[in-house]
């Protein structure tokens, strides 16, 4: 929409896709605001997808940058993979906000920030040495001036609200106005304010009459550009929810356990920005879901490893410190060959490092984060919505060869949404288990089935299968301890050979594009938007450039050499610095693998991306 | 503890023992502490698949391969953390949990004080030899200060814990000691801790031949038993000695030992055991009571019903589930905001 | 506490404040305590470079950012066992250990209790406001039964610890209790804790007011200041109340609320605080009193002097220096069986 | 000596080297028979190398094959760096020893038994159906049946000695008997003996009879081949001692320390078979050292951290397990930019795995065992003595780049010992330290030298310098917690530099022999002796076969593309699934890397890599 969102006198133009963001205090209900927004949209039809970005304390002083909170939302007729690069729209409710998030507004698009909070005490709060609104800070974008607190109280007056409680409602000021823009209907957000505040009636008039001044107030005033339409998308026919990567992930754990009719069992500790698993699971309990937080990292997988040896789904979660601490424990359940899946909402690090922003840096602990010979499963889910899915599979993988499985979401997954058109349960893979069987009337608890190598799973309660497992090296098929050296040696590449064959149960990559063989993208896990929509864009444009996601890191869709082998230049873009690449050139050391990286905690731009893509064409 | 409703075929001793050599040391106080159990569990009437012995790394964490149930040797420290998964699993089972000194209180002291904090209802089983035997010899969290081992060859210089006054300070509900040279009491004890509701905590003072030989001798020897073991029960008054003619008296708020006949002292101002109380204090110092000035209290010291874990976790999904609103995954998916493209 | 010895120039609160913004919420405890820490060091006459906060991660670990002194923000749970690595590798540094309840008693519960169990002179202040705040509001380890929690949204079920009981029970030889409401026992017991020789624990009852506000509020409101606020001294009596008419007496073995000039009560009946005692039921008992029966003690409750883990390593290597047939690791190579091959 | 040492009359045989294995039970001694003689040889003038190979099990029931315990020396007077492949004499002390050693004794060697231990019981109990002395299972040997039991028993009547103590004197026998086969003095055991048992004068003598009875013994008899002479080797001049690499990495550790003038402080969690390192460490604290025995792995390397934080040189140690809890606090480490130094002494896995065997399989774990981008320098030793060296080294580059290093070394290693010409410590390289220094009057903890990109170490205590660090990101030269984005990526990519830059500071692999560039064959860390033996008697024969060992695993040493380039076909041999194989392959994709892994819990024999390089040259 560059090119035509700009000033003008009212009347109403139709934009393909459009990105705003709000930003304010970490106290102004920023995110509220964004959600909202979205919903609305949502049901109006448009395609979306929404980033949250806040900050790592709870709420830092009012006023100061470090207590800015934003919510991205792009929104269009068009599919739609990622939040947008830039705002066409940043809504600012105070200098600090303006300060932190010019950054991500588009040169050329709309601010409008709330008057009423530049004055001097905030202006130096924020870091600015005269205020933004009078140099010329602004001078590349149309900034609307809106004295958004006053006109809240004025519109308050009269109830009996307090002045923290008014203030309270200026957000809802702000999101009235962006219904005006861009012609949308209050009556989604009414409704919910209503439910919100059943309790208190005052708060909920008082939140309804701010948004109604917004949206009159935007309606008269001259400032803002004209009214916006973006029509509904072209989406595919069905019920939809929005759905972000966290709940999508807890529901897909969910979906796996009812299928196969053991209880969800979550042993986890909180930690961002994995926590929301947790405390959506912890709702469910009625689904036979079972949460324990446990006392730390470790208690978690642990219990999580008891309950799968009890015969139930054990699930831990956790982010990149706390996977750091769960290494041990995962190699038991390697060397025990117990289903578990461990579920790592990747976050910015080293160490404790950046725990509110995204990151891609944790394939290299999931595939070799634990001592010796230690093989294991590695998904990575690619959007909000197909956590569920690939939760589901880490499941079902983790039960049907008897192994863990480490799903790699991460924090843009996590928070992020997206519309969902969400399955039947029904219609989701069944999952097969290995039953345990007897030998000649004896039970072996390391004999395996043949073509998975999976060994039976025979459960505690269960008459005549009583036996014992551990962590040290066990005889082939009896399982006793055994530290026999050529047993070692087979019982080393047995467990190898297993998470290998898990390749022979997932699906082949499939290609989007039909280039010359040029070049090949290649991604994997939440970057996938970004990269779709850079590839396509360029496609659209005629370059010749394909693109490749994984979702199955270890083991590789086994067609990814075939692929590969077809282009002169495979290009491998991910939010770290080059660890699937690194990964991907030792498995296919005669290929022309590049890495593309970026390690900012945020995502990758479209603009970027596609400025990399054709700089690679070029040579 | 439903497991105990459904009353199997009579088993015997011989039931529960595997067909795995057994390798600790000759003479290892752990092989009686194996013996008390295979006794005891036929006296529990739970079907044999229902016990699983869950244990960390050690020697004591060697007890699972050698017994005939489903059994769980994880890694060192970890054990209660994996028996609350078990147990939370599958509250039918009767979960055993077996731990060295050093497992249970130095690698994994954390899972240790919250399983008895959650009092979650499984029965750990703590084999304080005051060393650690597997790793060859280095002390322990509960080695005496002063003593020389591999890591410490001019004496260790730290402070012990007392299991009992950490199970107390962690809001254990059931404190029992007992030693490997008395395998009726046990036995005896190993039955009592499985019929607590609750986290069971059995400390056995166990004897490592090898790298700390007599570690306990002051209260097991034979010449010691009658001076130095106070055999505690329930409701009965604490006496101890020869002819049972010692006896513990509280005087203000300190314990001493009397002689039963001398200065007029009869079985009247004995304290009688009430492991019952919920206020933790007495049991403390009952607890702490150690030779030379005192016997070791042995027996049951702490015996209160509280609330277990998977009680607490049963009852809220129960009355969750009452109140809920959808029963399946397909209902949550469906629930909320949804619209419909068409 | 070498460092006590050498008195450096005079310094003021402002001296030890950091240029970092304060990033904790508006009405949050920790700012009290901040200030209450500021006020304390001056009072201690130790150089400035000689204090080293460390913490482990939460909004509590947060502290050492703004003390104007040497700080280490470690990981969750872990400050402990850095603090101890800190004071062992200089002796002469005045350490203090910041920790949540979460990162010490959730994650962090074994080198909490082993720092306790060792006594390593540092000092610990626990800030206490039974919820993760940095993770935003999920019940921890403190946490009474029945929180509801973005973890707990029935509840939870769990039971807490209490810190006085895992203290003691870890063998801990200094527990104090104090408010983020009262900024002048704050500091008072800040400056007790750092001139005790151990490790100093100091529980904080602290108010977070974003996920778990007013949990406190039955000692702390002002209501209830008087009727549930007990502030114990050593060698005085246990006497609180409006114009302190109320008293603690013990009564067998159980302590009970008293008011002076009822029912013939004078102050001869009341208990007299001795937290130098060895024996720690006592201690115990006071530390578990609660309202509504009783009023909560505040003050340091516990606090006996044994050998600390610093005092017996420099004791050891002195001791062993003494005796050493070599002095560096030439000597060392040189030494036992060697040959010469010419 | 292969064709030697055979069946014959007494006579004097010289041989270039022989390989000697000592079995018994966990209660028999054989360690310290196998220590004796290794001693004796070394005093002789030998080169040599040993291995131990216990039991798990500390002592497993008497007469099993689980309790077994094994001692192999391999002596010579030509250079040695392996104990050998195969025994060329077995003393075994039971049929148990028999049953599980006899796997390691060459045909067509000799086997020493005690006959009187092979009766019904002892057979049964070690798993043989009948008596292996009476069928045809020794038919490939030479066998000398001796009466070991009761000969010792006639030789000790008259001491007032129990039967235990009788029995315990058998190995001396065995010693005694070996001792004249090889042509070796009794005076240096017999000093040995004395001292040990100078409170025990009984004990002292009846060893000293069942050695001296046991050198008669074979003296006379007729079974055993003729007596060996093993020439002293020629050796370079100098002062020697026995060394193992436990102590060797102990006092290596301790040179650092002593040199820059700091103490050394261990906090270690035991764990075998690091646990002698804690131990050798406890017993020198008047030389500045502390050792900590941690609650766990985790407070183990956190106090570690403390202590290098507040200016000493912290160090922890462990293995596999304990390595795969410490990777949250290395990355704090990685973060902080603190010098640490981990000690990983590698064992059989995953999980507990084989916890007395050796392996090499944690090149993953070390370099990849963090969440998130955090680098940290690896080395190996690689013969027990350089663990000295290394061990020295990974002290100085962690104080001097202001990194954690992580050492690898292996149960192979860390119980193998060799004779070793000690150095002065003066003669080991200095160590120069980062200063920290003030810009303007300020410190700033983040402030580089130019360089290594190392920061000041300022340490708390000093005054003027006091700082706060952590392991939230920071602003690069102030160290304040930072989440600018472009902040993070510079900060990323300078840790990463800053460990890369190391390999500016280390010395340039260097490649043994002088072939046509065929075929290089590589290795890393203790496999050293091995594949040593095995190039250089492939390059004796003539084949065109060379060699490059690395101790520098990461950075790599700057010459390695070098020389890599040069060959058509390198084979990385390691005791695992290839792990450094596939990190070569990552940095060095276009080139022929191929793989040859064992994982049995043992070390390569000659033979086998001989086998596999000859079959490497075929094409
Ligand atoms: C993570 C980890 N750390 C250390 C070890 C080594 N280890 C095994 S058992 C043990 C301690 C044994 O002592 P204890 O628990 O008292 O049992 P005991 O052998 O005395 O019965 C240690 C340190 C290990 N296996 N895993
Ligand atoms: C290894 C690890 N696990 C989890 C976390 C997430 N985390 C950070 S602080 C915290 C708990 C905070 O609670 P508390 O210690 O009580 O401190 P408060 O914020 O309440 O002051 C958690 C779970 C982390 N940073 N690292
Ligand atoms: S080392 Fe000690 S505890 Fe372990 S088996 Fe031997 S005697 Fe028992
Ligand atoms: S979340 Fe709670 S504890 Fe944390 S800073 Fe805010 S008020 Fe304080
Ligand atoms: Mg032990
Ligand atoms: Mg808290």
């Amino acid at each position: 929409m560059s090119e035509t969102l700009v000033n003008g006198k009212k009347s109403t133009t139709e934009l393909e896709k459009v990105v705003i963001r709000f930003a304010g205090d970490s106290g102004d209900g920023m995110q509220l605001t964004g959600s909202q927004f979205s919903f609305t949209s949502a049901l109006w039809g448009n395609d979306l997808a929404t980033f949250p970005d806040f900050p790592a304390e709870i709420r830092a002083p009012q006023g100061t940058v470090e207590g800015v909170s934003g919510f991205q939302v792009q929104i269009g007729k068009i599919d739609i993979y990622t939040p947008g690069d830039q705002a066409d729209v940043l809504v600012a409710m105070n200098p600090a906000a303006l300060k932190s998030n010019l950054q991500f507004a588009r040169k050329g698009g709309n601010i409008i920030v709330d008057l009423d909070a530049f004055v001097d005490r905030n202006i130096e709060k924020a870091g600015f040495v005269t205020n933004p609104l009078e140099d010329d800070t602004l001078a590349d974008y149309n900034v609307v001036e809106a004295p958004i607190s006053s006109l809240t109280k004025t519109a308050l007056e009269g109830l009996q609200l307090d002045n923290k409680s008014i203030m309270r409602s200026k957000n809802m000021f702000a999101l009235g106005m962006m219904y005006w823009l861009f012609d949308r209907s209050l009556k989604e957000t009414e409704k919910y304010i209503e439910s919100k505040f059943k309790k208190t009636p005052a708060l909920a008039e008082g939140n309804k009459r701010a948004l109604n001044a917004g949206f009159h107030y935007a309606e008269t005033i001259e400032a803002l550009p004209s009214m916006y339409k973006i029509p509904p998308a072209i989406i595919e026919k069905g019920v939809y929810r929005h759905i972000s990567g966290n709940t999508a992930t807890a529901w897909g754990l969910m979906a796996a356990a009812e299928r196969i009719g053991k209880k969800l069992f979550l042993g986890s500790y909180p930690i961002t920005p994995a926590s929301d698993i947790l405390h959506e699971l912890s709702r469910h309990k009625n689904l036979g879901v079972i949460t324990m937080q446990a006392e730390d990292e470790i208690a978690a997988v642990c219990s999580a490893i008891g309950a799968s040896y009890a015969g139930q789904l054990g699930v831990t979660t956790s982010s990149g410190p706390g996977i750091a601490l769960k290494g041990e424990a995962i190699g038991l359940a390697v060397m025990a060959e117990i289903p578990l899946v461990v579920v790592d909402v990747q976050r910015g690090g080293p160490s404790t490092g950046l725990p509110t922003k995204t990151e891609q840096a944790d394939i290299n602990i999931a595939v070799f984060g634990r001592n010796s010979e230690s093989p294991a499963v590695v998904l990575a889910a690619s959007t909000p919505a197909n956590c569920f899915e690939f939760a589901y599979m880490a499941a079902k993988i983790a039960m049907e060869h008897m192994t863990p499985v480490i799903l790699l979401t991460d924090g843009y997954l996590a928070n992020g949404s997206e519309p969902w058109k969400f399955p039947k349960t029904a219609d989701m893979p069944p999952i097969n288990l290995e039953e345990a069987k007897k030998s000649d009337g004896v039970y072996y608890p390391y004999e395996r089935d043949a073509e998975k190598l999976a060994r039976g799973w025979a459960v505690p309660g269960t008459p005549g299968f009583e036996h014992r497992i551990g962590g040290l090296e066990k005889q082939e098929k009896t399982g006793n301890v055994s530290y026999d050296p050529t047993n070692h040696e087979k019982m080393v590449r047995t467990r190898a050979e297993k998470v290998e064959r898990v390749a022979n149960y997932i699906p082949d990559i499939e290609v989007q594009g039909n280039g010359d063989g040029k070049l090949l993208v290649v991604g994997w896990g939440g970057t996938f938007g970004g990269l779709r929509t850079a590839v396509t864009e360029l496609q659209h444009a005629n370059k010749k450039v394909d693109f490749v996601h994984f979702n199955y890191i270890n083991p590789l869709p086994k067609n990814t050499k075939a692929i590969f082998e077809k282009y002169n230049k495979i290009v491998v873009c991910e939010l770290n610095m080059g660890q699937f690449a690194s990964l991907l050139r030792s498995k296919f050391p005669d290929m022309n693998i590049l890495s593309y990286s970026k390690i900012q905690g945020q995502p990758f731009l479209v603009t970027e991306l596609k400025e990399v893509f054709i700089e690679h064409l070029k040579d | 503890m439903e497991a105990l409703a459904d009353v199997p075929k009579a088993y015997t001793k011989k039931d529960f023992e595997s067909d795995q050599l057994v390798r600790w040391c000759p003479g290892c106080g752990d092989y009686s502490i194996l013996s008390a159990m295979t006794n005891a569990l036929p006296q529990l009437g739970i079907p044999r698949e229902n016990f699983v012995f869950v244990s960390g790394i050690g020697c004591a964490a060697r007890f699972p391969y050698y017994m005939n149930t489903y059994g769980f040797h994880t890694i060192h420290g970890r054990g209660p953390a994996v028996a609350t998964g078990v147990k939370l699993a599958n509250p039918k089972l009767s979960v055993w949990e077996i731990q060295g000194d050093g497992d249970a209180l130095a690698i994994g002291g954390n899972h240790f004080i919250h399983a008895l904090r959650r009092n979650i209802d499984i029965n750990i089983l703590l084999f304080n030899n005051e060393i650690y035997g597997l790793t060859k010899g280095q002390y322990s969290p509960t080695s005496p200060t002063g003593l020389v081992t591999k890591s410490t060859p001019y004496g260790s210089v730290e402070r012990p814990f007392h299991a009992a006054e950490l199970v107390i300070g962690a809001q254990g509900t059931f404190y029992a000691r007992t030693i490997d040279t008395n395998p009726k009491l046990m036995t005896e004890i190993f039955v009592h801790a499985a019929k607590h509701v609750g986290t069971s905590l059995v400390e056995v003072l166990q004897n490592c031949v090898i790298f700390n030989d007599d570690a306990h001798a002051g209260v097991t020897a034979k010449q010691n038993r009658d001076d130095f073991q106070l055999h505690v029960k329930h409701g009965q008054p604490l006496l101890f000695g020869k002819d049972n003619k010692k006896g513990i008296r509280l005087n203000g708020l300190k314990l001493e030992v009397v002689t039963l006949g001398e200065n007029g002292i009869t079985e009247k101002d004995i304290l009688v055991h009430d492991a019952h109380n919920e206020d933790p204090a007495l049991h403390l110092m009952l607890a702490r009571m150690a030779p030379p000035h005192f016997p070791m209290a042995l027996g049951v010291i702490r015996e209160v019903r509280a609330k277990t874990y998977d009680e607490a976790i049963a009852e809220e999904r129960e009355k969750i589930t009452e109140n809920a609103k959808y029963h399946s995954v397909d209902d949550l998916l469906k629930s909320g905001e949804t619209w419909e493209i068409k």
